[in-house]
């Protein structure tokens, strides 16, 4: 979107860029709807911190200017789990990709949803491991080329909002890169959401993912993206066709006792003062 | 410390990652091979290999390689501005960069330079994608670290059948490209350092 | 069952209970950690020390959350400790140099049981004195400090939080499953009062890494944290390491001549005349105790030096022993680990062996007493021969 | 990093090439384009409702006309890459 | 892009590909791994070959997830692999342990890459030596071999599954990010047939630990598996773990002994006068070869000792070699791992000199021969003061 | 049930007998379950692997007189998986607790789900830590003392259908210890259903977690599981009232193509011939 | 392990304190008593809807009045540790 | 290799889990503390625990206690037939076994072994459960380990207020029994172990 009349260049660590990312990259658009949000929300830098995993989504924290935690591969839950509830007025933001969040790190993924911690998770979702050149992913879609799927993926794929909404996140929603205007919009909401917030982002990887598939350049798979999300309703898990229709938009935004409040009760009935820094 | 003839060119590819980079230094490993020689090749990979300068380093030996990487190279072929900019220090106190014509104006000339319109000559050819194979001709006119028949064997193996006839075509171009730099950049220093 | 005092100030105390009671006197407002026998009084202390000060604790989804919540939590501002076994030990490998790369200051427990995998849960160990130094990938600075009794499991914890902190790393404690579980009577302070860590003023442009001092997120100015290779200003350096194999060869040399860490490294016991030297750890140090004393009780003068802390190894304490004895005896509860080390740092001035046992079983005072008199008969032999 | 600003209606300059971030304005209102950051993934190409937008010979993005301009920002909403800055006429906020 | 032959018969191989042609020469018909870079071709490599021969390739959730499916594939009776780098293989420690403890044939690659942490994930780096003998809570006996070649890659890859059949455990392979990605000619012959594992037949009463060969599950009578301590009969021994211990230092033992052990320890190279040994591994045996060359050019006669096979550690070659020489040089790319075990096995007999480098940054011929040149000067001097 | 006519003890390794469990616990039930399903389909003992995990329900695969694969804590599924790749013709039973299956071992369980390979699952869930003494779990209804929450557990409870569902499991059901007739028949359900089968078994704990909240002793247990599980339609995972009340019964009993079978098609397409033994 | 078989409809010996097992028979049926696995969990006690189940001295299960036993197999079907078999008329299968 | 004359007791309690064993270990050692003694007091743990004869070990000292763990005891408590089985071998060569009366029959009489009727006492007072505390008393009165009013203290301080009376006539009952065997059983082997 034209960044007219909003400076995001105050939360992007400018002295960094250009990013590490490929070009036709969807995840600087995630990045840039991240700053926007931020922008739009007036955050104080240093009351956010931003942890990423390992993967390409996992180089986010270095190029939004607040504080910035690059942990291990699959854990960023984790450490976001233990930073929040060390200083719970801190707002905590964890950028994942899909084989980040749902591989490696499936397991922190459902149990910090069960716990309903107020986290707001980015999943970059490109259906396909970037960083390591290539390789199938837990959301590569059935089918599909990869390094190691040359004859087509035969494992099903996970549809993270469903798994989100069983395991308990309170906030679900998915867009896509495509539908750049409503990344910032989806961010602001999780996190003004006191809960588990999952926003699952369709970004495009054209390096690996487009040229394994032959999905052309990265406005072509703009484009696809569009068809591919294009008002159909969400299917469920079982889709074992190639590149199944899936739906965006807000999945679920409900109130539930978020997990520090649920502390700072506990402290208190026990005589406890939790969350003063 | 002594030092040890090694009779041994060690070389470095550079250039964006479109350039064909890496299966330059492919073909060029493989054309050592095919004349009976030693090669060490290794490509950039990894975690931003992909971002910036595309890299294949070399080394192309008569005898055994005990240490196979290139830290200074002998022949340094930059086809991309950020390629110079990268790896210009890389280049050996004694070694020759064989650059994009176009870079001349901004990087100015030196003795340890020499310019070849690659990007000129490879969309004479149709795409700017066959710089690599132009290169290659280039470096090995320049450097003799391995024969023109077998660069052109070399690629045959590894390119497609559809593009095989500019590809050749391409390694002519570049040989020649190459080759009238030769009475200007050649000395002694290189003329007999891998043959 | 809280221990209670009695006419004496003595309270009874398991080791496991005296490890979260050191924690909580040592600032420790954070606990994240998953059951495993023989560390799980410790997570159930905690859980219970914790939230009537206001501290948090986390019982995570497996030990690779919990080390990982731990970082997260020091990154937060916490005092931070985690608390397992091998199993879980061996799990948190990875983020454990984590917080090494990010110079985080924070507490490991590893409870030892008998290993390999599941092994022998509720049975004696000392297998994990290597892994301990070496069981992560690439190299850290480790700081790893043992316990043989109640009152050293409180104040060896104690003293880990405090090295923590000085060094800005990860520091391990290394106890074992006998020990945890041991009651003894000890007279400990009341746990102070809660009270929230304080950091020191930077600015923006201030260096986070190296030397400069631990400035947690939400405490000062925006920082950048990484287990990437990073400069002193927090971004990755990707192309070459030096700034974090410099960060980390300091990290070493300091905690090698800390004043704190030389006076704790070990302790001597009857070696100012000792022929024979036994030198020993943990549980095992308290039978060799016993040994010493049998084994002059025969007409040996034997001693011992009881290590304190582990690693860094104290290479110049033992060369200096080698000199002086003619023989050292190394018992372990496992199949020959602390000997590596020791028998580099004395580089052949003075024969070593190995008195090792690994199917879960104490090595008793007898036991050491008698392999020490066994060698040093052969050694005479061979003098005699 | 250098820099050249060019004010919309003044003669142009014939060859930024290599210039690393050029900077048009026109009534106050400014288009930055940050060559520095740019990957020549064509998206902006492809975005630009002018068709106004191509990569120069170092393969960085660069404007042919930029009379032809309309500040839309169809380019920095596609730019994965921040290379487009718009600022509006009041200036940045 | 696959490797295609040439008049010479050489082909073009990257280490990490000679790695996965040398599991399918073994027999390799399971592999289950996780992308990390710099091991990742090797499972892309594995993801080719292995389907069109009927075998299994697995991409699974994680690394903790990789290696417990290559153990549950060799008890299904597959010749099984998994490949990785140090995070990955800080991840697998815990189940590597459950391989040894259950003596589980299986191939576990290492290739490292700068540590701790994510490190420098593309830099060059030899930091996870001691984890491979010590990252696992308890002991377990360890085989751990290297190479510094493509055709190393493949012959060590044979190696390594012949050793983890004969001597029923899990194999350590631990190369390099550059020896992974070194593309050299090689002469490999060609693929062999696909071919199903057969194992020996056995009784209901036949004892399944220890001794005995493995048999796999559904290839003879119903069999007991468990990572506690355990009888022969599989049956657990939770409260004394004598049979288990007595099993590993067995498996010690045995290994130590193998005679195909022994002759592949370690190459020599110009040692036979030598009055400085070098004694390196992987990738930085290649420069010390060369270093050895540049010091004999000025005169100082130096020689070699690559180690091949670093766990268990050649303690006597060493020994026999410290005799020999006046000193001994241990480059490596770490901040000081192997010289630990070097200098526990020369005992002192000679001086030892360590060089080390953990930035990325690979020890060059020079590096080494200038220190080697400069700790011999001052060896020098000291004689003459 | 009555053993009469049945003899299970065929199937059981007596020797090892009595199990290492607390009295009252129903674990030794769900291992006669299974005990019965085996005699009942006459399997080949020699041909049928139960791997456990570590935990009290992983015990179980040494009381049961087949292969025996005792791993370790949270991996049993991940031991399975490469096993039954191995030789896809055996027959795997996992043995796992919800500690083992669902806080350590979440990752590998949804990602088994996903695959559908041909697994069955028995999940023995006692909402609580057994084997370590007491501590809370992913299942610990919401306000119950374990000795880690003595205050009452404040964290959220999984739903494991629920999640199984959402991570693709083709067959799905929960019963109890106290429907001691359904075990059997769920087994052998599960062990027909070619795919990713999972059985919950709601299983008395009357150690930890009957007396730190006050349930009486194992008998009292199991009434309380029938009221627990009277009937009442299944909850959400939202639910954050004690004891809330759970379905039991088949939840889903879908084919849909199975892991093994999908890779032995991707091998016949590529030329390779995949299966045999 | 000590075994006693107890034929119902016999005298009754008074005492089987120390026996592991007792195995009960009556016209062919039969109910064996694995006291050896037995935990005192009381399971089967508060499920014999005769009462004829109590703890011994040692807190092993023993049959107060075999007399009364209906062989309905309630004490099996709740006992988690296999301490009851019933075999049936026509013996095991 | 000699022997050191310790002035320590080791003592292991054992009985089935219901029996109140381990608080029975804990009160003796509290105890102990009382009357200024070192000890070192372990109870089972971990896996199995609740499984078969749960046990307490304790060792109790004049002096600093080096070696903490009971291998052998000198006074070894079984309430339970599972108890007497599982731990008789693990009474030391000097030992004295303190067992339930109603073990005597099947396991026979031993000058090793004093037989005590702690369940008939038990029940008697109201609940089998106060076997532990008569065990205590009685065990104290053999041992000498520690005195009887250390042991009401740490009673008082360890048993709920409800059942603090039932707990201290359990502990005079199991005093009485235990000091009717002394005569028979106290030779110079125990009389000055501990004080």
């Amino acid at each position: 979107m034209p960044k007219l009349g909003l400076n995001i260049d105050k939360y992007l660590r400018t002295q960094v860029l250009p990013t590490v990312w490929c070009p036709g990259c969807g995840n600087g658009n995630i990045v840039e709807g991240l700053a926007t949000a931020f922008s739009r929300m007036e955050v104080d830098p240093t009351r956010v911190v931003v942890v990423g995993g390992i993967g390409c989504s996992g180089r986010t924290p270095f190029y939004v200017q607040t504080n910035a935690m690059h942990t291990t591969h699959g854990r960023a839950l984790a450490y976001a789990t233990g930073l929040k509830m060390a200083q719970p007025d801190l707002t905590v933001v964890v950028t994942a990709g899909d084989g980040d969040a749902l591989a490696i790190g499936g397991n922190h993924f459902i149990h910090a949803a069960r716990r309903n911690i107020d986290l707001t998770v980015l999943l970059y979702n490109n259906g396909i491991y970037g960083m390591t050149g290539g390789q199938r992913g837990p959301t590569t879609p059935f089918g599909s080329r990869t390094t190691t799927s040359l004859a087509g993926n035969i494992e099903r794929t996970f549809d993270t909002v469903e798994i989100a909404m069983a395991a308990g996140a309170t906030y679900v929603a998915r867009t896509t890169t495509f539908d750049m205007q409503e990344i910032p919009l989806r961010i602001q909401e999780a996190m003004a959401h006191p809960g588990f917030a999952v926003v699952e982002i369709l970004t495009q990887c054209p390096t690996y993912y487009g040229s394994l598939n032959q999905l052309g350049d990265a406005s072509d798979m703009l484009i696809w993206q569009r068809d591919l999300t294009d008002g159909v309703p969400v299917k469920m898990l079982n889709r074992e066709e190639l590149l199944g229709p899936l739906r965006t938009g807000v999945f679920r935004n409900e109130k539930v006792t978020e997990f520090t409040q649920a502390y700072s009760d506990l402290c208190s009935q026990v005589g406890g003062n939790y969350g003063h820094n | 410390m002594a030092t040890i003839e090694r009779d041994q060119v060690r070389i470095r590819l550079a250039g964006r990652g479109s350039q064909g980079i890496m299966l330059g230094g492919t073909i060029l490993a493989e054309a050592a091979v095919i004349d009976g020689l030693m090669v060490a090749e290794i490509q950039e990979f990894g975690p931003e290999a992909r971002l910036g300068a595309a890299k294949a380093d070399l080394i192309i030996s008569k005898g055994q390689i005990a240490f196979p990487v290139v830290h200074q190279a002998d022949f340094l072929l930059c086809l991309s501005r950020p390629a110079y900019v990268r790896y210009s220090t890389t280049l050996s106190m004694n070694g020759l960069m064989i650059a994009e014509e176009t870079l001349r104006e901004e990087m100015g000339d030196s003795f340890r330079v020499t310019y070849i319109p690659f990007r000129a000559a490879a969309l004479e050819l149709g795409k700017e994608l066959y710089s690599n194979i132009i290169g290659l001709g280039a470096l090995a006119a320049l450097s003799n670290a391995v024969t023109k028949e077998s660069l052109q064997n070399a690629v045959r193996a590894r390119v497609e059948t559809e593009t095989l006839t500019e590809n050749l075509a391409a390694l002519d171009i570049g040989y020649e490209l190459g080759y009238k730099q030769v009475p200007q950049q050649i000395g002694s220093r290189w003329a007999n350092a891998a043959r | 069952m809280n221990p209670e005092p009695n006419k004496n100030n003595q309270k009874l105390v398991m080791g496991n209970e005296a490890v979260a009671m050191g924690a909580i006197a040592a600032g420790c407002d954070f606990f994240a950690g998953y059951p495993i026998t023989p560390a799980t009084e410790i997570l159930e202390e905690m859980s219970k020390m914790l939230p009537p000060r206001g501290g948090v604790f986390l019982q995570m989804e497996d030990e690779l959350s919990a080390i990982a919540a731990v970082i997260g939590a020091a990154w937060g501002g916490s005092i931070s400790m985690t608390a397992t076994s091998g199993p879980g030990f061996s799990l948190m490998q990875e983020n454990l140099g984590y917080a090494s790369i990010t110079q985080t200051p924070c507490v490991v427990v590893d409870c030892q049981r008998g290993g390999p995998s599941t092994g022998l849960p509720k049975l004696a160990s000392q297998g994990d004195v290597m892994q301990a130094r070496f069981g992560s990938h690439g190299d850290r600075p480790t700081l790893v400090i043992t316990a043989s009794s109640v009152n050293d499991c409180y104040e060896s914890t104690v003293f880990a939080f405090k090295m923590s902190q000085k060094h800005r790393m990860p520091v391990i404690l290394l106890i074992d499953g006998v020990i945890g579980h041991i009651r003894e009577p000890v007279e400990l302070p009341p746990a102070p009062p809660p009270r929230k860590a304080t950091f020191p003023k930077i600015d923006a442009d201030s260096p986070r890494f190296g030397d400069a001092p631990f400035v947690p997120f939400g405490h000062g100015p925006v920082t950048v944290v990484t287990g990437l290779a990073h400069q002193s200003n927090g971004l990755a350096e990707t192309q070459k390491g030096s700034h974090t194999e410099q960060m980390i060869r300091t990290t070493i040399e300091n905690i090698c001549r800390d004043p704190e860490i030389i006076d704790s490294w070990a302790l001597k016991y009857q070696l100012d005349d000792a022929d024979v030297a036994i030198v020993a750890y943990g549980i095992t140090a308290r039978s060799a105790r016993e040994a010493a004393d049998l084994l002059r009780a025969d007409g040996i003068k034997a001693g011992l030096l009881d290590l304190k802390i582990l690693w860094p190894f104290p290479n110049e304490i033992l060369r200096e022993l080698a000199g002086k004895v003619a023989a050292i005896i190394v018992p372990e509860l496992n199949l020959g680990q602390m000997v590596l080390p020791l028998k580099a740092a004395v580089g052949g001035r003075v024969v070593v062996h190995s008195l090792n046992r690994a199917d879960g079983t104490l090595l008793t005072p007898n036991d050491i007493a008698e392999f020490a008199a066994k060698q040093l008969n052969s050694i005479e032999e061979r003098t005699h021969a | 990093m250098t820099s050249l600003t060019i004010r919309i209606g003044d003669q142009i300059p014939i060859r930024i090439g290599t210039e690393t971030e050029v900077r048009y304005e026109q009534n106050g209102a400014s288009l930055t384009i940050r060559r520095i950051y740019c990957k020549s993934c064509l998206l902006c190409i492809e975005a630009c409702p002018m068709n106004i937008l191509r990569l120069d010979q170092d393969d960085l993005i660069q404007v042919t006309e930029i009379g032809k301009c309309i500040f839309c920002g169809a380019c920095a909403g596609r730019c994965p890459d921040f290379v487009f800055v718009l600022a509006p006429e009041k200036g940045e906020k």
